[in-house]
C-alpha cells in the first residue's frame, strides 16, 4: 500500500514533509541541473536581504567532525535583483516556495516582505538569527523582545503564512519559540547553524575569514532534536525540524519530536541527491512500520 | 555539463614525494567535453564524519576508455585516504566541474606556469590546443618532488624547471627564470596554476609587461556545484569587490582581476 | 630541546595542562587500573553532592555522530562517603586534584565544599549546570544573577582556588563568565555538555530513559573553541577549554583560543589511554612549532 | 583483570543467519583467568564517527594459542562493521570484562537458558566447570538461526531447543520448556542469558521452585570499564534501588535482585 506523504502546512498542503533549508539551496538553479527539483515537498530560498550582500571574507567553510562550520554571511543578490532576475524561474518550480527574509533591522524584514507579498512564493520565513544592529548587534532571535516586536511588525504587513525560523543561540529557545508564536508567527522553524569556530593548529589560524561561523551537519542532529522536542510541546503552531539531517529515519525522528515537516541543509550540500533520497527513505521507513499516512508520525515519539 | 557519478578507481600510485596519481573510470561523466583547469569534487570514501568533497583538477582526460587523470597531494585526512585507494573501489565525484582555461585563435604562444602540485593541471592544455606554441616554466620542491617532467618536455617547446632547494633546475623561484624569460619572448597569454605566493609574484612580474593571465585558484569548498556560495574568492572588474564561486564562476579567473 | 610543559593555574603548578573533566574519570580508580594517573596535569573527581545520589533511568548513553549523550545525572555516593572511602586512594595520584561540586540549592555547594576544605584537593570545580530547585528547576550557569550568588556562596567558605564551570546552555555564556569572575571565580571552566535527544526511529522511542541529556564529544568541538575564544577574550582569570578534546592538536586549539589549560572528557571513556596520548601529543605539536614552553600557546591565535 | 589490547581478527564467518563468529588473537590480553561471562569491549575499527565500543561476550577462550571466540548478531552500524572485518585487521579491544558466571562446588546440577545470541557465551561455562551435570534449554527463532547446538549436544546431558516457528526442536518459548521440566527435575542453579523478556518469564517460572538463577544483563554501555556510570541496571538487595555497573560489577547479576 502507497504511503500517503503529505503534510498540511498553514493550510497549504506540501507533496512531503521534505523542504531544502535556506542557504544550502541557493534559488533552486544549480540543485536542479542535478535533481528534479519539483519533487521535494518544498525549497527554501537563500536569505534575502533590502540590499545586495557581498558576504563575508573567505574562506567560508570549515570541516569538522561530522560537521561543517560556515560563514558565507547572508551573501545574495538584494530583493530587487532577486524580483528581476531570479523570481520568474523559482516560480517554474512545481513545489512550495519559501522565501527566507533576513535583515539588520525591523524595517529591513518589512521592506523585503512587501516586495514579495504580490508574487507566487508560499510562504515567509523570517531568519531572526540575524543581529540587529540598533541593538548592538544581539541576534533578534536570542531576546524575547527583539523576537517578539520583528515577528509583529512582518505579520502586519505580509499576506503570506509566515514561519520564524529560531536560533539555538538563545538561551531558552521555548521562551523565544512562545514569543514568536504569541506575535503571530503562523509555524516556526528550528534550527539555524550553532555558533562555532575552527582553528588550525598547524598554522595558529582561526580557518574562517570571519573567524567564527555557524555549525551545520549531523553533529547538532542532538541538540536540534531536543530543542524541536520542548518546542513543539510549549506551542500550538507547526513546528518544522532542521539540524543535521541526512537520511530518512533522521526525518522521521524529527517527526516523532513534535515536527510537522522538517527541512535537510548541509545534507544538500555534501550529496545533491540526497532531498530525494531522504524522501525515498522516509516513504520506505513508513512502510516498514506500517504507517499509511506521514503525518501519523509527528509527535508519536513514545516516551 | 557535471554529474554526480560512481566512479571507479583503477590505479593509484605514488609518482613523486607525496604525491599520487590516480586513474579512475569516470562512469557516466561526460568527459568528451573537458576543459582544462576543470576538477572532480570527490567525497571521501567510507568516512561518514568528513561531509566534505575534495576538489581535484583533472590533470588528463582520456575519451577513449573514459578515464581521468587526478594528481595529487597528500595535504591531510582526506588526502591521505584517497592515497590509500585501492584499484576497484567505488568514489563518489562531480565531475567535471569549473571553468577551466580559455584559448582563442588570437593566442599563438601560450607560457605554462606551475608550482608544485599545481603543474599538473596544465599539461592538459597542450593537448586541447595542440597548435600553440608551449613554455612551461615548472617549479617543484626538490628532485624528489618532480613529476610529468617527460609530458612537458614533449608538449612544450621550452620547459624552464626550477626547484626550491636547487637539486633539479635551476635553485629559485619559477616566477623568477619566468621573469628573465620574458625580456627575451613575450607570449600572448600566461596560463598559470600554483599556489597563492606564486601567483602574486606572477602578477608583480606580469604587469610591466602587459601580459595577460588566466590563473587557476584554489578555496576551500562546501558543495562544488554552486549552491553554496562558501568558495569564494574576491575578483574586481573595476566595479568594486566581488565574490565569486570558485567552483562554478571558475577556478580559473584572470590573473588582473582576482584578489590573491 | 625539551619542551616545558607545566603551567600554572591559580598559583598552583600543573605537570602539563591536560586535565581528566569530571564524570569522565570517576575517581581515578578506573583508570589506574589501565594507566599511570599521576602523569596527567590535574584530574577532575565526579560531581560531589552533599547526599547519595542514584543517578537517572538507564540506559544513560546513547552514540550520535561523532559524539554522545549522557544522562547519568550526577550518580555519587555523596561527599560522606566519599570522603570515609575514597579521599584516601584519591590523594594517593601524585597530580592536582579537582573536587567538582555539584548541588541543587546554594546551601548543597556550601556544605560540599566546607566538607572538603579541610582535604588534600587542590581545586574546587562549582558544576553550575544543575537545577536550582528553589527556582523552579532552572539552572545556575543560565541565569547571570543565580550564577552570582552562587558563586559568591561558594567562594565566602571556600579555603581552595574556585574554578567554575559553565554551561553553554546559558544563551549569552559571556555575560555568565563575567558575573561568576566578578563574583569571585579564579578560574573558569567551559563548556559542560549540551543539552540534546536522541531517538530510536524503530522504536519510536527515545533512547535514554531520562528522555534527555548532554552532548559531548568531537561534534561540539566548534561549539566549545567558540565560547573559550569569547570568554578568554572577556575575563582576566585563566580559562579552561574542554569540549571534544580527542588529540594534542584539539588541546593546542583550546590553547590557541585563550585556554589556560584543558579538560578531556569523552576521550578518556572511548580511550583509557587517550589522557596520555593527548599528552605526548602536545608535546609533540609544542617541539614542531618551535614552542619550547606550552604557556606560550595560550591566546596566541593570530587573527 | 582486564587490559586495553591490540587483537587480531584470525577469521570471522557467517554460522546462522544473520550470526557471526569472530576468532581473535588476543594480543596482551590474560585470557587464562577468563570467566564465562565475561566481554570483550571493541571499538568499531576506522570508523571515527562512532565514539561507542561494542560489548560482545566471550564464548570460549583456547589459552594455548591465545585465541577468543566471539559470537554476534548484526544489529546495527557496529555488528555490521564487524561483519565484514576480513583476517588480519587490528582491532582495539578491552578484554576480558566483568564479572561473569559463579559456580561453587554446591551447585552440582546446573541448568543453562539462553535465548537467541545469548546462547553463545553460556558454551564456555561447561568448559569451565567440566565436572557439573548441565542440562541446556536453547531458544532461536528458528531453524536458520541456530548455532553450537552440536556443541550443547556434547557437552550437556540434555538439550531441550525451542524456535519461535517451530521450524526446530518446540515451538514456542524456551522459559515454558523449562517450566515443563522443572515438575520433572529441579536444578541447584539456572544460568541464563538472553533477551529481557525471556530473563522475567524465567523469574516467573523460578520463583515457585525457589531455585536461585543468575543472568548475564545488557546495557548500552559508554567505557565499559567502570569509569562513567552510564552502563547501570538497577539492582535491588531489599535496600531499596540502587543502580549498578552492568560493566564491571556485572554482567551477572542475580535474577532476583536484578530490576528487569
Ligand atoms: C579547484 C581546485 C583544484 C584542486 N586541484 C588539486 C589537485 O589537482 N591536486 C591536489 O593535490 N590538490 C588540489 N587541490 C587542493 C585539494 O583540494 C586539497 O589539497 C585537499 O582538499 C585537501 O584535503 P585533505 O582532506 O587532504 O586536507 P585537510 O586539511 O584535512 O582538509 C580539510 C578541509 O579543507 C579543505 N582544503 C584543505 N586545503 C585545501 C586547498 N588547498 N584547497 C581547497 N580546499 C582545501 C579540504 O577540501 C577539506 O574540506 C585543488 C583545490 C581546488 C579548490
Ligand atoms: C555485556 C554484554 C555482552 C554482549 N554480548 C553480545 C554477544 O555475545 N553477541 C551479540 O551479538 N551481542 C552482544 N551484546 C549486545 C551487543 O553489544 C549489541 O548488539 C551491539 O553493541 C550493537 O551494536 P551496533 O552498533 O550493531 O548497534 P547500534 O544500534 O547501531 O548501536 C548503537 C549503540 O547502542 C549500543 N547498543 C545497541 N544495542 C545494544 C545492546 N543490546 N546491548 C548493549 N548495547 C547496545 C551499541 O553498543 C552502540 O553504542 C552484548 C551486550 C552486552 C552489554
Ligand atoms: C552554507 C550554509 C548557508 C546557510 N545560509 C542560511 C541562510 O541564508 N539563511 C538561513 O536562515 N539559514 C541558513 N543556513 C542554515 C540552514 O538553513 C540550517 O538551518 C542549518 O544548516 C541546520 O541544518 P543542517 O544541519 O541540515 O544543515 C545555512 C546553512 C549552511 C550550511
Ligand atoms: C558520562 C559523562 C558524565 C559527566 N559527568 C559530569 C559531572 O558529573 N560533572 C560535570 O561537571 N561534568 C560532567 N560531564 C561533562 C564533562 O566533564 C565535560 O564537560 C563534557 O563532557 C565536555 O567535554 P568532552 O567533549 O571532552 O567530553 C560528564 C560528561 C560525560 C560524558
Ligand atoms: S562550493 Fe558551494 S558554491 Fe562553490
Ligand atoms: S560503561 Fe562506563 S561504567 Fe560501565
Amino acid at each position: 500500500m502507497a504511503v500517503d506523504m503529505k503534510v498540511t502546512l498553514c493550510g497549504k498542503v506540501l507533496k512531503n514533509p521534505v523542504i531544502a533549508a535556506s542557504g544550502t539551496f541557493a534559488f533552486g538553479q544549480q540543485h536542479s541541473w542535478l535533481i528534479d527539483v519539483s519533487r521535494l515537498g518544498g525549497i527554501a530560498l537563500k536569505s534575502l536581504t533590502p540590499e545586495k550582500r557581498v558576504g563575508n571574507k573567505p574562506p567560508r567553510i570549515a570541516e569538522t567532525a561530522s560537521g561543517i562550520v560556515n560563514s558565507v554571511g547572508l551573501q545574495n543578490p538584494g530583493v530587487d535583483v532577486f524580483l528581476e532576475k531570479m523570481m520568474k524561474r523559482v516560480a517554474l518550480f512545481d513545489t512550495a516556495i519559501i522565501a527566507n527574509i533576513a535583515g539588520r533591522s525591523i524595517d529591513d524584514y518589512v521592506a523585503v516582505i512587501q516586495k514579495l507579498n504580490e508574487t507566487s512564493i508560499d510562504f515567509f520565513e523570517l531568519n531572526i538569527s540575524c543581529p540587529n544592529v540598533r541593538m548592538g548587534g544581539a541576534s533578534f532571535g536570542t531576546d524575547e523582545g527583539m523576537a517578539r516586536d520583528c515577528v509583529m511588525a512582518a505579520k502586519a504587513v505580509s499576506k503570506k503564512p509566515m514561519i520564524v525560523k529560531l536560533t539555538p543561540a538563545a538561551g531558552d529557545i521555548v521562551r523565544i519559540a512562545r514569543a514568536a508564536e504569541s506575535a503571530g508567527a503562523d509555524a516556526l522553524s528550528l534550527i539555524n547553524t550553532i555558533p562555532a569556530m575552527a582553528v588550525d593548529a598547524k598554522t595558529k589560524r582561526p580557518i574562517l575569514g570571519n573567524v567564527t561561523g555557524g555549525l551545520s551537519g549531523p553533529c547538532i542532529k542532538p541538540v536540534a532534536l531536543k530543542m524541536v522536542y520542548d518546542v513543539s510541546r510549549a506551542v500550538s503552531v507547526p513546528v518544522i525540524g532542521i539540524g543535521g539531517i541526512m537520511t530518512g529515519e533522521d526525518a522521521a525522528e524529527f517527526m516523532l519530536c513534535g515536527a510537522t515537516a522538517v527541512m535537510a541543509g548541509t545534507a544538500n550540500l555534501v550529496d545533491p541527491e540526497a532531498p530525494l533520497r531522504i524522501i525515498d527513505e522516509l516513504t520506505a521507513y513508513a512502510k516498514t512500520m506500517n504507517i499509511d499516512n506521514i503525518t501519523a508520525l509527528t509527535g508519536a515519539l513514545e516516551v | 555539463m557535471f554529474k554526480k557519478v560512481v566512479a571507479t578507481v583503477k590505479e593509484n600510485s605514488k609518482i613523486a614525494a607525496g604525491i599520487y596519481k590516480m586513474i579512475i573510470a569516470c562512469g557516466d561523466a561526460d568527459i568528451r567535453h573537458f576543459v582544462p583547469g576543470q576538477f572532480a569534487d570527490i567525497a571521501v570514501p567510507g568516512h561518514a564524519e568528513l561531509l566534505l568533497r575534495r576538489p581535484i583538477s583533472i590533470s588528463a582526460v582520456n575519451p577513449d576508455n573514459n578515464t581521468a587523470a587526478l594528481i595529487y597531494q597528500i595535504q591531510g585526512k582526506g588526502t591521505d585516504i584517497f592515497s590509500r585507494l585501492t584499484p576497484q573501489t567505488k568514489i563518489d565525484a562531480i565531475m567535471p566541474v569549473g571553468r577551466g582555461f580559455y584559448l582563442t585563435a588570437r593566442e599563438k604562444t601560450v607560457f605554462l606556469v606551475g608550482g608544485g602540485v599545481g603543474i599538473a593541471p596544465l599539461l592538459s592544455v597542450t593537448q586541447k590546443w595542440p597548435s600553440k606554441t608551449y613554455e612551461a616554466f615548472l617549479g617543484y620542491k626538490g628532485r624528489d618532488y618532480a613529476y610529468c617532467l617527460d609530458d612537458f618536455e614533449n608538449a612544450c617547446g621550452k620547459v624552464i624547471v626550477t626547484s626550491d632547494d636547487g637539486t633539479l633546475g635551476e635553485k629559485g623561484f619559477v616566477t623568477d627564470a619566468l621573469g628573465r624569460r620574458l625580456i627575451e619572448a613575450k607570449p600572448d597569454i600566461v596560463l598559470a596554476c600554483g599556489p597563492v605566493p606564486m601567483l602574486r609574484a606572477l602578477k608583480d612580474i606580469l604587469s610591466p609587461f602587459g601580459v595577460p593571465a588566466q590563473v587557476s585558484m584554489e578555496q576551500r569548498m562546501c558543495c562544488g556545484f554552486g549552491a553554496c556560495a562558501t568558495c569564494v574568492c574576491g575578483v574586481d572588474h573595476g566595479e568594486g569587490l566581488e565574490y565569486k564561486k570558485v567552483c562554478i564562476e571558475g577556478p580559473v579567473f584572470d590573473l588582473f582581476e582576482v584578489v590573491l
